[in-house]
């Protein structure tokens, strides 16, 4: 159904990012910039105006029949040559809506928040235009209709990202985090571009080349499996970027080094789950390729464990919040990869809730502590800043998946897909990632119970001068804390699963339609239409399976809650009551305990095989010698082979009048021999 | 002795023409060489009156009424050049003047 | 006015200005300044006049042919369509804001800089909108002297070194296609028995393919110097670091528009065979132009050698769309050409702002610029976006669309080619961070003044551009596509039905069998580009060996 | 035409020609010069060119000649100067076999042509200011527009050339 207000949605936050921007750009030279009261409320104002047409937007949704869930507007065409037509179009189906709900939602909270966590910066107005900027980007990344304006938003988020990590530029070091994680992106979105190009070129040799999602979907039978393959590997590179999966996660925990709303919001709420958003959004494209779903499967639970692991070894409140985003999107793109999408998708939204509620809560924290990062320097707050406190625990328990915060539904959604997929090509793969999740959960359940644990309970270690100024937050900031906490204990409920009793899967049910192509390849097949629908299995069949997962579902839950409460109890007892077994463990552990703490010095084979090389070998290959000793000195040699023949010829040149006329003198005896003969 | 034929006037339209043409070759005096130049015009314009009565042609007169009045600027702006190197140079010494060199 | 005059107009009413500035007094310099930017000003108003009735079948909308030397066949011929109308719009956008930019930088000569301005100013446009062979061939070289002069004359401390490896460079490529195009002359005599240098007709020549292949590698030659491409780029570099502001911003934004502009009128549609032939070669030498330029530009130390090596990148993409023999290819690479004159001049005239301030462009005695230069700053990094293609923005567009048609023509160069995209982002944002990030630890940064106001009025209009053009590229490709659908069918007649084959050429040797369409599947075509996947990734080889035969019948 | 009237006139202006290349003082080529341009203005008139005779003499002799002789007392060359300015022996043998050679081939080629037919019957007002006039006042009056102009130039030139020293 075509709908006249789609455009409002980014239109606002682009209003706002302008607003604000010139706001700033005309003061830059003032030292008390633009009103602050002015450029908070344009701020905060424009993601709430978005937030209120989506949620319109999702209300005239809900009315169709899911066969006719989608609303589309067309601006105009954006790029057209020859059959290549790329519409500046929005499309509102139950993916994005269901995506876009959140992000206004927590958006709008988190602009709230930073108006009193910035309060005293003095790029007050830039940091909301940058802010705003990131909310147009992700809504359009969101609501594009077709392949390149999703381009457009992944660029464009990715672009905040830079300007937000680097936000504060004076600091080097975080003007280079910034870079980093641009670049990083980059490197995915080389293969996103390839992704785009191979498919529609598959799609042009099939007759009708188009990067439009609806036109895509109807054609998928089109492309051929090898395509499909490539295809969905080049966006899976594309997802690893932007959602920092293995190989390109090393960007993330830099990434900390922007003000913490902007980690909350970009590198854990929003921005890193436009990687999942893009793989369920081409979920057609993955079903169309076992091969490319068991890598991301595999990725993804590799992602899982490896990010918990460093998580465990961390000291810095924010990078290990970061380790565990990493960490926690790997279960993403499991879930994506076993051929659950639905229920990756779910672990973004309630992700998003208590992700956010903890990054909050940690820049709280800071906040409150002055500025101190290292939780090695704090314990024992939950007395001094008691809502910080209180709504950190619901994150925590919502992460820790205990039953009935919103991570318990996700994450052991995700957890018994895996158990239960089915791999042709490898059939012990599914219950090998199971059980690597598996552990990862509990790692999970660990590195988070240290981090509450050293950070709020236990002895005090703030040095004197951060005690003395000891605060809660303003209400700016507690209020979307608390209303984040809601959601992270609550949200989990839209999708419960069946089993329960509870209502079903809302949240699969609505995203059906959107996924209902999907499945036709592969034994993952029957784990949506379980659920979600009726499609391609035969009722009665459905119905025998019914019984037999019921009971493997709940043994499933109990096992994973068991293992998460066990994992918490170890984690309080040897953080908080035994603070010494940790040290001699790590003590004993030694050169591995270091490679872990050193994030198993990625970022230095990085720097060590590709960076140093690349640059090494530009400037001393390419530039010292091919370009100024190859190529300029064939060209200077040139020049003098020119200049040694006019030396040679100048002797003829010598500048006597009568010497040149005897020399023509010579041309009209030599003509005259010529015309006579 | 015998008839005068345009022949004749072009033999000795040649021998003045290269004689000025030696002159302009070995004399080092800018002011000789210039009017060696100027025996170099002549004997062309008696060639090209030659011809044209020849033909009973005007349009050779024609020429050589132009040759003249061209050589006539030559001359002026010759010496006018010799005046101006001499004030310079103190010479008209054409071996002495190999600025073209530099 | 009908269009006839105003062409006309357009490309000689700035060297009347100039006739007009030799009767002035030297030392009138307000009056210079003042005078040129409003002739330019003026130029870019009729210019705009251009912009209606772009015809939908690709043909010239508005042309002027006189016979000039007829015995001969030589004619004062100009013309203009979907191709060469935007490069004479950035060339007449550009020129004014160049003039406006050099107020504060030009104090020698300025009688004389104006003078050569004004005369390079007729030369560009005459070399974009000649359709006469010989005109061209002479505005090219008109345009050659007022850079060599601006150069050399206000250029840095190894100005004359570079201007004249300049000259050397250009010169020996346009000799030999000043060859070429005589040969091509008497050979479309032989074959119709008429002297003829009017490009139109030429492009009816029937060739035989072993000549063609030397024309066009004079042709290609030529150009590619001007482009520049990979290995013939050394001159770029010198060229950009010695020249003054206003030379930089011309010899990027315009001149090597040039090359990517003569394969594109001249050199593919003479000789498409030929052009088949060479495709492997070229796009070697464009992707490797594509990494190497950015690998290089990464490295640099000073800023405008920087650019320079950017330069030599992006308008390495333009080559590959022009050989991608496609229109998304063809579409993109003019974009290309237009986004990057725009972002490259713009990050010329930001270079200079910062040298006239500082007389350094060592990127090293800079940063931390964003904190005393936040305007500045603010403009340098939008540039930046634009040059390294964010979506939105004019880059964007150019780089996605010659991507996309190099990859329908060539894996293996798409791929590589693509991961230039990744490149440009490091050596941009690298510079961005060293030049604008960090604190200031140069004291000398600390009181340096933002942009004027006139600066930003010189920049403003830029910025302008490459948004709308980011946003709505619509509009100009909408007014490109019919002509470089011409020129296509020329190169590819047997890829598009629609395009209409131009009178005078023939059709035998022309319609090759089984030339495959370049993003359409043709029957006879090898059976390794249907085959799709990876398995056919390694080409380069040249997907119409077979039209080439064909014409050689 | 009468042979005894063109030989003595050829005769003196070959022996005049002589004594301009090879005096050693320009004051005597230069009066040698004079003489040698009468007897040519001579062979002029006997060519039926009354006008273009006139001229010779008046342009020529008259005015060319004169400036020459003026220049050469301006400057008032010193006689050592002038010993300077003798003629190398080599480089007269090399100038005189090209100038020999060069003539030669030319006299040898109109030896060898065709004899030349009896000059064609001419008008009788062939030669005569009217007729030259006619000519030059219609078809060339561009050129000798341009070529007045040239004078114009020529004499300007000249005067800003020589007044620079000063």
């Amino acid at each position: 159904m075509r709908v006249e207000y789609l455009w409002l949605i980014p239109f606002f936050p682009l209003l706002g990012a302008i607003l604000n921007g010139a706001m700033a750009l005309s003061r830059a030279h003032r030292p008390e910039g633009p009103s602050r009261a002015l450029s908070a409320w344009i701020a905060c104002l424009m993601p709430a105006a978005s937030f209120v047409v989506a949620v319109i937007g999702f209300l005239a949704l809900r009315d169709l029949t899911p066969e006719a869930r989608f609303l589309t507007q067309e601006l105009y065409s954006w790029i057209e040559v020859g059959s290549l037509r790329i519409p500046l179009g929005f499309l509102l189906d139950p993916l994005s809506a269901a995506m876009l709900l959140f992000v206004t939602g927590i958006g709008f909270l988190i602009h709230v928040y930073s108006v009193g966590y910035m309060s005293h910066d003095r790029g007050f107005a830039r940091y909301f235009a940058y802010l705003n900027l990131f909310m147009f980007s992700m809504i359009t990344l969101v609501l594009g209709d077709n392949l390149v304006l999703l381009f457009v938003g992944w660029e464009g988020v990715g672009l905040c990202s830079y300007l937000l990590i680097g936000f504060w530029h004076e600091d080097p070091a975080k003007a280079a985090a910034g870079m980093k994680a641009f670049v990083m992106n980059r490197i995915g979105d080389f293969g996103f571009l390839l992704g785009m190009f191979v498919l529609y070129w598959a799609f042009v040799q099939q007759g009708h080349g188009t990067l439009i999602f609806r036109e895509m979907q109807a054609q998928a039978h089109l492309i051929g499996p090898g395509v499909a393959t490539a295809a969905a590997l080049l966006f899976f590179l594309g997802a690893t970027g932007k959602s920092a999966q293995i190989p390109l996660y090393t960007w993330l925990p830099d990434a900390m080094a922007g003000p913490t709303p902007v980690s909350a919001l970009i590198h854990a709420a929003t921005m890193v789950t436009s990687g999942i958003y893009l793989a369920v959004r081409m979920n057609w494209l993955f079903a169309l390729s076992p091969d490319a779903l068991t890598v991301v499967a595999c990725v993804g639970a590799a992602t899982a464990l490896v990010a918990a692991t460093i998580g465990l070894t961390q000291f810095d409140i924010k990078k290990v919040l970061a380790y565990s985003t990493v960490s926690q999107l790997g279960f993403m793109f499991l879930g994506v990869g076993v051929g659950a999408p639905a229920a990756g998708l779910f672990h973004v939204v309630t992700h998003a809730f208590f992700k956010a509620l903890m990054f909050l809560g940690a820049g709280s924290v800071i906040h409150a502590l002055s500025g101190e990062q290292d939780i090695r320097k704090m314990g024992g707050l939950a007395k001094k800043i008691p809502i910080t406190t209180r709504t950190f625990l619901v994150g925590w328990l919502a992460i820790c998946g205990i039953f009935p915060f919103a991570g318990f539904f996700s994450k052991d959604e995700i957890l018994y897909r895996t158990f239960i997929a089915e791999n042709a090509a490898y059939p012990w793969l599914p219950k090998l990632l199971w059980g690597v999740a598996f552990l990862a959960a509990g790692l999970t359940a660990l590195y988070m119970t240290r981090l509450v644990a050293l950070t709020f309970f236990g002895k005090s270690r703030v040095d004197e001068h951060a005690a003395h100024h000891l605060h809660e937050s303003p209400r700016s900031m507690t209020t979307p804390l608390i209303l984040l906490a809601l959601g992270s204990a609550l949200i989990g409920f839209i999708g419960t699963p069946a089993v329960m009793g509870l209502g079903g899967n809302r949240f699969e049910a609505w995203l059906a339609p959107v996924l209902e192509t999907a499945g036709a390849h592969g034994g993952d097949a029957h784990a949506v239409d379980t659920h979600a629908g009726d499609s391609h299995a035969g009722d009665s069949h459905a119905g025998v399976e019914h019984a037999d997962h019921a009971a493997l579902e709940w043994t499933l839950m109990a096992a994973s809650l068991g293992w998460s409460l066990l994992a918490m109890l170890l984690g309080w007892n040897l953080y908080l009551k035994r603070p010494e077994v940790p040290v001699r463990v790590a003590q004993s552990l030694g050169g591995l305990y270091r490679l872990v703490r050193d994030k198993y010095r990625v970022d230095e084979l990085y720097d060590a095989i590709a960076v140093r090389p690349t640059v090494a070998f530009s400037r001393r290959v390419l530039f010292s010698v091919v370009d100024v000793r190859i190529v300029d000195m064939l060209v200077n040699a040139v020049g003098m082979v020119s200049k040694l023949g006019s030396y040679a010829l100048r002797f003829f040149q010598t500048g006597y009048v009568q010497a040149y006329a005897f020399v023509i003198l010579l041309g009209v005896a030599a003509m005259v021999y010529q015309l006579s003969r | 002795m015998g008839e005068i034929t345009t022949e004749h006037f072009t033999w000795l339209s040649i021998a003045l023409f290269f004689l000025g043409a030696l002159g302009v070759l070995v004399r080092r005096n800018a002011i000789t060489v210039l009017m060696c130049v100027e025996l170099m015009l002549n004997a062309v314009n008696l060639a090209l009156l030659a011809y044209a009565r020849q033909w009973g042609n005007m349009e050779g007169q024609v020429l050589a009424f132009f040759v003249i009045a061209i050589a006539a600027v030559e001359a002026a702006i010759g010496l006018a050049i010799v005046v101006a190197i001499f004030r310079l140079r103190q010479t008209t010494n054409l071996d002495d003047l190999s600025i073209l060199n530099e | 006015m009908d269009s006839a005059a105003l062409l006309s107009l357009i490309v000689f009413l700035p060297t009347i200005a100039a006739l007009g500035f030799l009767a002035v007094p030297r030392d009138r310099e307000g009056f210079f300044r003042t005078a040129t930017l409003v002739v330019t000003g003026v130029v870019f108003l009729l210019s705009l006049g251009l912009l209606s009735g772009v015809r939908a079948d690709g043909g010239f909308h508005a042309s002027v042919k006189l016979p000039w030397i007829p015995g001969l066949g030589i004619d004062y011929s100009l013309g203009v369509d979907g191709i060469s109308l935007f490069l004479v719009l950035l060339t007449t956008f550009l020129t004014p804001l160049v003039i406006l930019a050099s107020t504060k930088s030009i104090h020698e000569r300025v009688k004389e800089f104006h003078i050569l301005m004004l005369v390079l100013q007729t030369g560009m446009l005459g070399t974009f909108l000649a359709l006469d062979l010989f005109l061209f061939y002479i505005f090219w070289e008109v345009m050659l002297i007022p850079m060599y002069l601006l150069i050399g004359v206000w250029g840095g401390k190894r100005r004359i070194y570079a201007a004249v490896k300049f000259v050397l460079y250009t010169i020996v490529g346009s000799l030999l296609m000043l060859v070429a195009i005589v040969c091509l002359y008497f050979d479309h005599h032989a074959q119709t028995g008429v002297f003829t240098f009017d490009l139109l007709q030429l492009y009816g020549t029937i060739i035989d393919p072993s000549r063609q292949l030397w024309y066009f590698a004079a042709f290609a030659l030529a150009f590619a110097i001007k482009v520049p491409l990979f290995p013939l780029h050394t001159w770029l570099p010198d060229a950009h670091v010695e020249a003054p502001t206003a030379g930089s911003v011309i010899l990027a934004g315009v001149l090597l528009k040039m090359g990517t502009y003569g394969f594109l009128r001249l050199a593919l549609p003479l000789f498409p065979e030929a052009a088949h032939t060479f495709q492997p070669l070229l796009l070697t030498l464009a992707v490797i132009g594509v990494l190497y330029g950015a690998l290089v530009a990464m490295v640099q130390t000073d800023i405008k050698k920087l650019v320079a090596y950017s330069s030599v990148s992006h308008l390495a993409y333009c080559m590959l769309g022009l050989f991608s023999f496609g229109l998304p290819g063809f579409s993109g690479s003019l974009y290309q050409m237009i986004s990057h004159g725009l972002s490259t001049g713009a990050l010329f005239l930001l270079v200079g702002v910062v040298y006239e301030r500082r007389h350094t462009r060592e990127i090293s005695e800079y940063g931390g610029l964003a904190q005393t230069m936040p305007w500045f700053s603010f403009v340098f990094i939008f540039v930046t976006l634009s040059s390294i293609g964010l979506p939105g923005l004019n880059g964007f567009v150019g780089e996605f669309l010659v991507l996309l048609g190099i990859f329908e023509a060539n894996r293996l160069a798409g791929v590589l080619a693509s991961f230039g995209v990744v490149l440009g982002a490091v050596y941009m944002l690298w510079l961005a961070k060293r030049f604008l990030f960090g604190p200031v630890t140069n004291e000398a940064n600390r009181r340096i003044p933002d942009l004027t106001r006139r600066e930003v009025a010189v920049l403003a209009p830029i910025l302008v551009l490459i948004v709308v053009m980011g946003v709505r590229p619509q509009p100009f490709l909408k007014m490109m596509e019919p002509s470089l659908q011409r020129t296509l069918s020329r190169v590819a007649p047997s890829s598009r039905p629609s395009g209409e084959l131009p009178p005078g050429r023939s059709a035998p040797g022309r319609s090759a069998p089984g030339a495959p369409a370049p993003g359409q599947p043709a029957p006879g075509s090898p059976p390794s580009r249907e085959s799709g996947g990876e398995g056919d990734m390694g080409l380069f080889e040249p997907s119409s060996i077979d039209s080439l035969r064909g014409a050689s019948l | 035409m009468n042979p005894i009237v063109f030989w003595s006139l050829a005769l003196t202006s070959l022996v005049s020609g002589a004594f301009v290349v090879g005096k050693r003082s320009p004051m005597a080529s230069a009066l040698a010069l004079a003489i040698c341009l009468t007897a040519l203005a001579g062979l002029f008139a006997a060519l039926s060119a009354p006008f273009l005779f006139i001229i010779q003499i008046l342009v020529y002799t008259g005015a060319v000649v004169v400036l020459i002789v003026f220049v050469i007392m301006l400057l008032d060359l010193r006689e050592a100067d002038l010993r300077a300015q003798s003629i190398q022996r080599g480089k007269l043998l090399f100038s005189a076999l090209v100038c020999l050679l060069a003539g030669g081939l030319m006299l040898l080629r109109i030896a060898g042509a065709r004899p030349a037919p009896p000059p064609a019957a001419i008008p009788p007002d062939f030669g005569t200011v009217e007729n030259l006039a006619d000519i030059v006042f219609t078809r060339y009056v561009l050129p000798f527009e341009i070529v007045s102009l040239i004078l114009l130039v020529g004499i300007l030139g000249a005067v800003v050339i020589a007044k620079r020293g000063e």
